[in-house]
């Protein structure tokens, strides 16, 4: 057996490594390297790598094609809305408290959803969760005293900088990490692989499926919030199916069942317009063809989009150098600290 | 060897004093007009190896569905270890006791051999879905837990060396193997085979008649083979069962069953006056 | 996939990521010229309303650079397309604050300025306003707040919605008005509450109020309810796209009273085949092609020419907002302020809220919410043709 | 309604009647092509747009209007065959789920390439030069005659389908591919051109229907085919997807269900009825009115 890292070990390492990012990525603003594009696109893609990764939940881990991811953004982003505008709160204690309204709201619509969404497959699934998300938005619209309709939400208050929106990134990550490296990931991924096989090992499958999706709803609903919160105005015409193709997209092309995939997909994709406008001047406007022709290729050629399922450990990097570096020396390796 | 004495945690936690582990009383079932099942009769003693045998389309396949609960049979009664499984789903059905194998092999091919063994463990320990994300020490408990009791089971047939290993990347002989791992990771009273003989050369089929021996011995639980292999059906089964059209037409010993004048006709057709 | 080769696409992954955000942080020193940033919708749903205000602002200034080499002011035109979409209009923001523009003309509609204004208030950034006609962008009642750095070309929804009900009572000597608008559209929905307003007022009976969703085609069963109300008067507050397509099933359901309309019909008689069934309609507008003006005559001209396509209400608003801005820069610069300091957007303001300027859409006076206290322009359709029927 | 005018519940149910029928012409393409391949074609909503625009350029070149009207219906044929063909046909072994993303991407594919060589805001259709519009006097109700033309057409070629599904050899090839995909190669079917012949109809069914639309409501932009593919669909699925003759029921409920709804004055509520009645139905009945149960084999 390779002498791994401990596990210990490996929490240790995976921390020091995110507090490293935070810190280097909050001086290298302070400093003004950046401009203010580029930090408003830096927060963005924060953003959409949540997204992602909570879709990548439904789409990569548990083998389902949800179109309906928009209803849950614009659910979270209303409820969080709702929330700061109130004024109960101030400051970074209403933030976080928004935030966990939002997913608890989403995430409650979410497993209302997957009760009756659950009962399809496949492309009826892919239906009935646009449906829901469509009812959603026209609920938003045809209410204009409360939700202020068309014109959407106003002031909401802006609480959105690196700091917050990168460590909610991780926390995120490091959430759905920690669920799928457990016994219920494993039954999550057993009911992508299948259902009948995971049925004879006594899975209930059908509590797997929809606490997936409730999760996935959970995590969707607080990046719309931290959406809300960075442009201080939603209307519902942003969350049509567009946002959830846009979304799909990136999971696809990062590779589906790959948390690093999604993540590095939507940050590329979510800075790509800001990189082209200055390289390409007119090509947002074939942004959408581009985005379509992926996603039509990597489906034809490549399905398992650019990482497949390979789930990225920092610490197995890390352990794989170690082995090298010390085992050919052959002596004794400090391990399991 | 592994004899008897395994250490406790393998063995099946079941009440050990159960009658019959498997019992089924006129049990039938009809897809629309056609009657797959009818009136199956069959009654299994605890630890008794028992083969099913009959002609293609007999209907075995459809009784495997029948006792695993995949299919809800639409007559008679079914007992499993004493208890009615009239209201269970299947997985209630493999809660109390009954595991199986599948025909094609249904692995779960992205995930690794132990990781396939961690799934069939999955009701073993009841770690929350609280301890699991807060990583309390329930979460390590069980997780060590899981993993040493895998490694036992794969032990058995000596796959500990292939555990990280993706299980779609396995020889033909040990996917049937890990399947059959997996299956016993629940814990079972009774373990149905589906033709898990299938594909095999004679030296491999060998080997699978002892192993089924080993398992219901160090496991001390019952077995339900469907095969065409007669030589291994005849090697390893105490009972057989022959099922015709949907009708259980003999059960007895191998020696039994060669010369029943019922199994002859069914099997060889009738003899010319 | 080998192991090895793995770790080495993550890593080119990263260098790629990391790339990709030092290259485009260089910041252009070159500040010869003065930069004016244009943020508006080039493709996606509503590029007609931000492509006619660039191409009308380009005109401006290619003309203005032609024949006023002498005052050795160069202006250059920093264009982002925003897709109408939120998110992207706010980078694009930033992205023209980065290359140093001193102003930027967006609003081609209300949401994405919505957006924009806030953040743009805080850094002093003036914005000029084409069509965007939500109140709130400038000066929003509810919260009292005020974005001073905000200026409109066209109208408030409100001043439509009143200059019509006006206009219907004046002119057409109404007594039973019925409207019909589009529940998920602001614009529509801000003209349809003012122009009720107005008619409480104007004591002229608001006899029903129907709505319409936002990608309907089918209004005959609407239709039929208002033309069994028999209405004198039928104000459908929408873009022409959709009243190219109420009109003629509102006419062959047999409603004869005439429709009023908004400055969102500009263009309608181009978009519909038979334009019979627009007859004796009337809509506001911040400007017609058969202006009798001299300066709209020469500005539908000049615009036809370069850009070979009829002039309309929107490309006028861009041409203005970009002779307004210019008029502004030409005043701070003679003040001597220099374009490169950064508190000369601050005395953009100030002379912008001073301004006074004759232009093609009318005169532009600012009022103390920087909205233009101008008149519109009544145009009637007959014939087939959008007449100037004269200011209102 | 105050007082029952009879004038407005007929004149609602024509227009209920019309509607349907372009529904129903629509979810027939729906219908065919799952009940063959099991895909749902997103792109055949963006289907009825390119025949739209199709019909729009051969008009505007001063072709007659029998010439424009085949050309649309050929123009959809053999564009849809084109997306089979390559986007559809690789991926014939892969699995459901690429298969779905494969549609997504191809509809908004066709709405953006129409986006850029079309530009975003609408085109007005002459729809006079296709179909003569004067008004039809029936007693006091006046009816439109393209209302009349599109319900006749409708019905014609409804009734061709039929009979060429059920009499024809190569209806039987069709109806034997949907029961099951690889017997039917064993008889000796040719597959793919099967396959392609069920694209080639459904999508000339589509084609009229986009005329017909386009007849009605004079405006082709890119974007028109998304709702209208996506209603069609809930049609197809409320009849029961597979089986055509549902394809026609659902197309003529979901016509009905959406008049209804805008004459009782929830006209902004339409889209939500009309996913409301799906969701409903998806849960009840799966398999829809006049579908068949698709049970799963272990």
């Amino acid at each position: 057996m390779k002498n791994n890292l401990s596990m210990p070990v490996r929490y240790v390492i995976n921390i020091l490594s995110i507090i490293f990012f935070l810190v280097l990525g909050n001086f290298l603003l302070k400093i003004g390297l950046f401009g203010r594009a580029q930090v408003s696109t830096i927060i963005q893609s924060g953003i959409y790598i949540i997204l992602a990764v909570s879709l990548n939940i439904v789409v990569g881990y548990l083998g389902h094609i949800p179109l309906g991811q928009a209803g849950f953004m614009a659910i979270g982003g209303y409820a969080a809305a709702f929330f700061w505008k109130s004024g109960i709160l101030g400051g970074e204690l209403a933030f976080i408290i928004g935030i966990i309204i939002a997913g608890i709201s989403s995430g409650l619509f979410g497993f209302l959803i997957s009760m009756p969404a659950f009962r399809l497959n496949g492309d009826y699934f892919a239906i009935i969760t646009l449906a829901f998300s469509e009812i959603i938005r026209s609920v938003l619209i045809n209410f204009p005293k409360v939700t202020g309709g068309a014109q959407g939400l106003k002031r909401i208050p802006k609480y959105s900088n690196f700091f917050c929106v990168y460590s909610i990134v991780i926390i995120v990550c490091t959430l759905i990490h920690l669920i799928m490296k457990s016994k219920h990931g494993r039954a999550i991924l057993s009911t992508r692989e299948d259902e009948i096989a995971s049925k004879s090992c006594g899975v209930n499958i059908r509590r797997y499926k929809i606490f997936a999706f409730t999760i996935s709803a959970f995590f969707t609903g607080i990046a719309g919030a931290v959406y809300a919160t960075n442009q201080g105005i939603i209307a519902p015409s942003e969350y049509g199916f567009m946002k959830s193709v846009d979304v799909l997209v990136m999971v696809v092309l990062g590779g589906m069942g790959s948390m690093i995939g999604s993540i590095t997909a939507a940050a590329f994709l979510a800075s790509l317009p800001l990189f082209l406008q200055s390289v390409m001047k007119s090509f947002n406007n074939y942004r959408m063809i581009v985005y379509s022709f992926i996603l039509i290729i990597i489906m034809v050629f490549k399905p398992s989009g650019l990482f497949g399922n390979y789930d990225f450990s920092f610490s197995a990097i890390l352990e794989r150098i170690i082995n090298r570096l010390f085992v050919s020396k052959n002596e004794k390796v400090h391990e399991n600290l | 060897m592994i004899v008897r004495d395994m250490h406790k945690s393998i063995l099946p936690k079941r009440d050990q004093n159960v009658k019959a582990v498997i019992e089924c009383k006129g049990v039938g079932i009809d897809f629309g007009g056609l009657c797959a099942v009818n009136d199956f009769n069959i009654l299994i003693k605890k630890e008794e190896i028992c083969g099913l045998i009959g002609p293609n389309g007999a209907g075995k396949t459809t009784v495997f569905n029948l006792l695993t609960k995949v299919y809800t049979p639409t007559r008679g009664v079914m007992y499993l270890n004493d208890k009615n499984t009239k209201s269970m789903n299947s997985i209630e059905a493999n809660q109390s006791g009954i595991a199986r194998t599948f025909q094609n092999i249904r692995l779960f091919k992205n995930m690794t051999v132990i990781e396939n063994v961690l799934v069939g463990l999955h009701n073993e320990e009841n770690c929350g879905i609280f301890e699991s994300i807060f990583r309390l020490s329930k979460y390590w408990r069980s997780e060590d837990l899981l993993k040493k009791r895998a490694m036992e089971l794969l032990s058995i047939f000596g796959m500990t060396n292939v555990a990280d290993h993706i299980s779609s990347s396995l020889s033909y002989g040990s996917q049937r193997r890990l399947e059959i791992i997996r299956a016993l990771a629940t814990r079972p009273s009774i373990l149905l085979l589906d033709e898990p003989a299938a594909g095999m050369n004679s030296s491999e089929t060998v080997e699978l008649m002892e192993n089924i021996k080993k398992i219901r011995d160090s496991f001390g639980i019952a077995i339900l083979l469907i095969e065409h292999d007669m030589n291994l059906v005849m090697g390893v089964c105490e009972t057989i069962g022959v099922l015709n059209y949907g009708v259980l037409i003999a059960k007895g010993t191998p020696r039994e069953i060669q010369n029943n004048p019922v199994v002859v006709e069914a099997y060889l057709g009738k003899a010319k006056e | 996939m080998k192991k090895g080769s793995k770790i080495f696409l993550l890593v080119l992954n990263l260098t790629v990521f990391l790339l990709l955000f030092f290259a485009c942080s260089k910041k252009n020193f070159k500040q010869k010229e003065i930069k004016i940033g244009i943020l508006m919708p080039l493709s996606g749903k509503n590029a007609q309303f931000g492509i006619a205000p660039k191409n009308g602002a380009k005109l401006f200034v290619d003309e203005y650079n032609k024949n006023n080499e002498f005052t050795g002011i160069k202006i250059k035109l920093v264009i982002y397309n925003d897709e109408s979409e939120i998110d992207k209009s706010i980078i694009g923001f930033n992205s023209l604050f980065d290359s140093g523009v001193c102003a930027i003309i967006t609003g081609a509609e209300s949401v994405t300025s919505l957006a924009t204004a806030p953040v743009a208030h805080d850094c002093e950034m003036p914005l000029i306003l084409t069509t965007a006609s939500a109140e709130a962008i400038t000066y929003d009642s509810k919260s009292d707040i005020f974005n001073d750095n905000v200026f409109r070309m066209g109208f408030i929804d409100s001043y439509q919605g009143e200059k019509m009900a006006n206009f219907a009572n004046e002119h057409l000597n109404v007594k039973r008005a019925a409207s019909f608008y589009c529940l998920e559209d602001d614009y529509s929905m801000g003209l349809k509450e003012a122009f009720e307003k107005k008619c409480k007022q104007l004591n002229i009976e608001m006899i029903s109020q129907d709505s319409f969703s936002i990608n309907a085609t089918d209004f005959q069963s609407q239709l039929a309810k208002i033309l069994a109300k028999k209405p004198d008067v039928l104000f459908i507050p929408a873009y022409y796209d959709k009243v190219a397509l109420i009109a003629p099933q509102a006419i062959k359901i047999g409603i004869d009273c005439p429709l009023l309309g908004c400055d969102g019909w500009g263009t309608v008689t181009k978009l519909i085949s038979n334009s019979s069934f627009l007859e004796n309609s009337y809509y506001c507008s911040a400007f017609s092609v058969e202006d009798d003006e001299e300066i709209a005559r020469y500005f539908s001209e000049s615009y036809r020419k370069k850009m070979n396509e009829e002039a309309n209400m929107f490309s006028a608003s861009g041409y203005d907002a970009a002779k307004v801005l210019v008029n502004a820069i030409e005043k701070s610069i003679f003040m001597g302020f220099l374009p490169e300091n950064n508190e000369f957007r601050k005395v953009l303001i100030d002379t912008l809220k001073k301004t006074d300027l004759k232009c093609v859409t009318g005169n532009i006076v600012f009022d103390e919410h920087n909205n233009p206290k101008k008149e519109a322009v009544i145009i009637k359709i007959t014939g087939g043709k959008e007449r100037f029927w004269g200011r209102y | 309604m105050h007082r029952f005018n009879w004038l407005l519940i007929f004149s609602q149910f024509i227009n209920g009647l019309q509607l349907g029928s372009i529904y129903a012409l629509i979810s027939l393409g729906y219908s065919m092509v799952y009940g063959i391949i099991m895909l749902l074609n997103f792109a055949h909503g963006d289907i009825i747009m390119v025949g739209g625009y199709i019909a729009l350029i051969s008009i505007l070149n001063r072709f007659g209007p029998f010439i424009s009207v085949f050309f649309a219906i050929s123009g959809c044929a053999v564009i849809s065959v084109l997306i089979e063909r390559l986007a559809y046909r690789p991926l014939r072994k892969a699995s459901k789920t690429s298969l779905l993303i494969t549609a997504i991407g191809v509809s908004i594919f066709l709405q953006n390439l129409a986006q850029l060589i079309f530009s975003a805001n609408g085109r007005p259709f002459p729809a006079s030069s296709i179909l003569k519009n004067n008004k039809m006097r029936f007693g006091k109700i006046n009816v439109n005659s393209v209302t009349i033309i599109t319900i006749l057409i409708s019905i014609i070629s409804m009734l061709l389908l039929v009979i060429l599904v059920h009499k024809t050899k190569l209806g039987k090839a069709m109806r034997a591919v949907s029961e099951d995909l690889e017997s039917g190669q064993l008889m000796g079917i040719n597959i793919d051109k099967v396959i392609s012949f069920t694209f080639i109809l459904g999508s000339s069914l589509a084609g009229i229907a986009s005329i017909m639309f386009c007849c009605q409501y004079p405006l082709v932009n890119p974007t028109m085919g998304y709702m209208i593919g996506m209603k069609a669909f809930i049609a197809a699925v409320l009849g029961g997807i597979g089986s055509i003759p549902g394809a026609v029921v659902g197309g003529f409920t979901i016509g009905f269900v959406e008049i209804f709804v805008s004459a009782i004055g929830f006209s902004a509520w339409i889209d939500v009825a009309v996913f409301a009645v799906l969701i409903i139905v998806l849960l009840i009945r799966p398999f829809g009115i006049l579908g068949r149960r698709l049970t799963e084999k272990v």
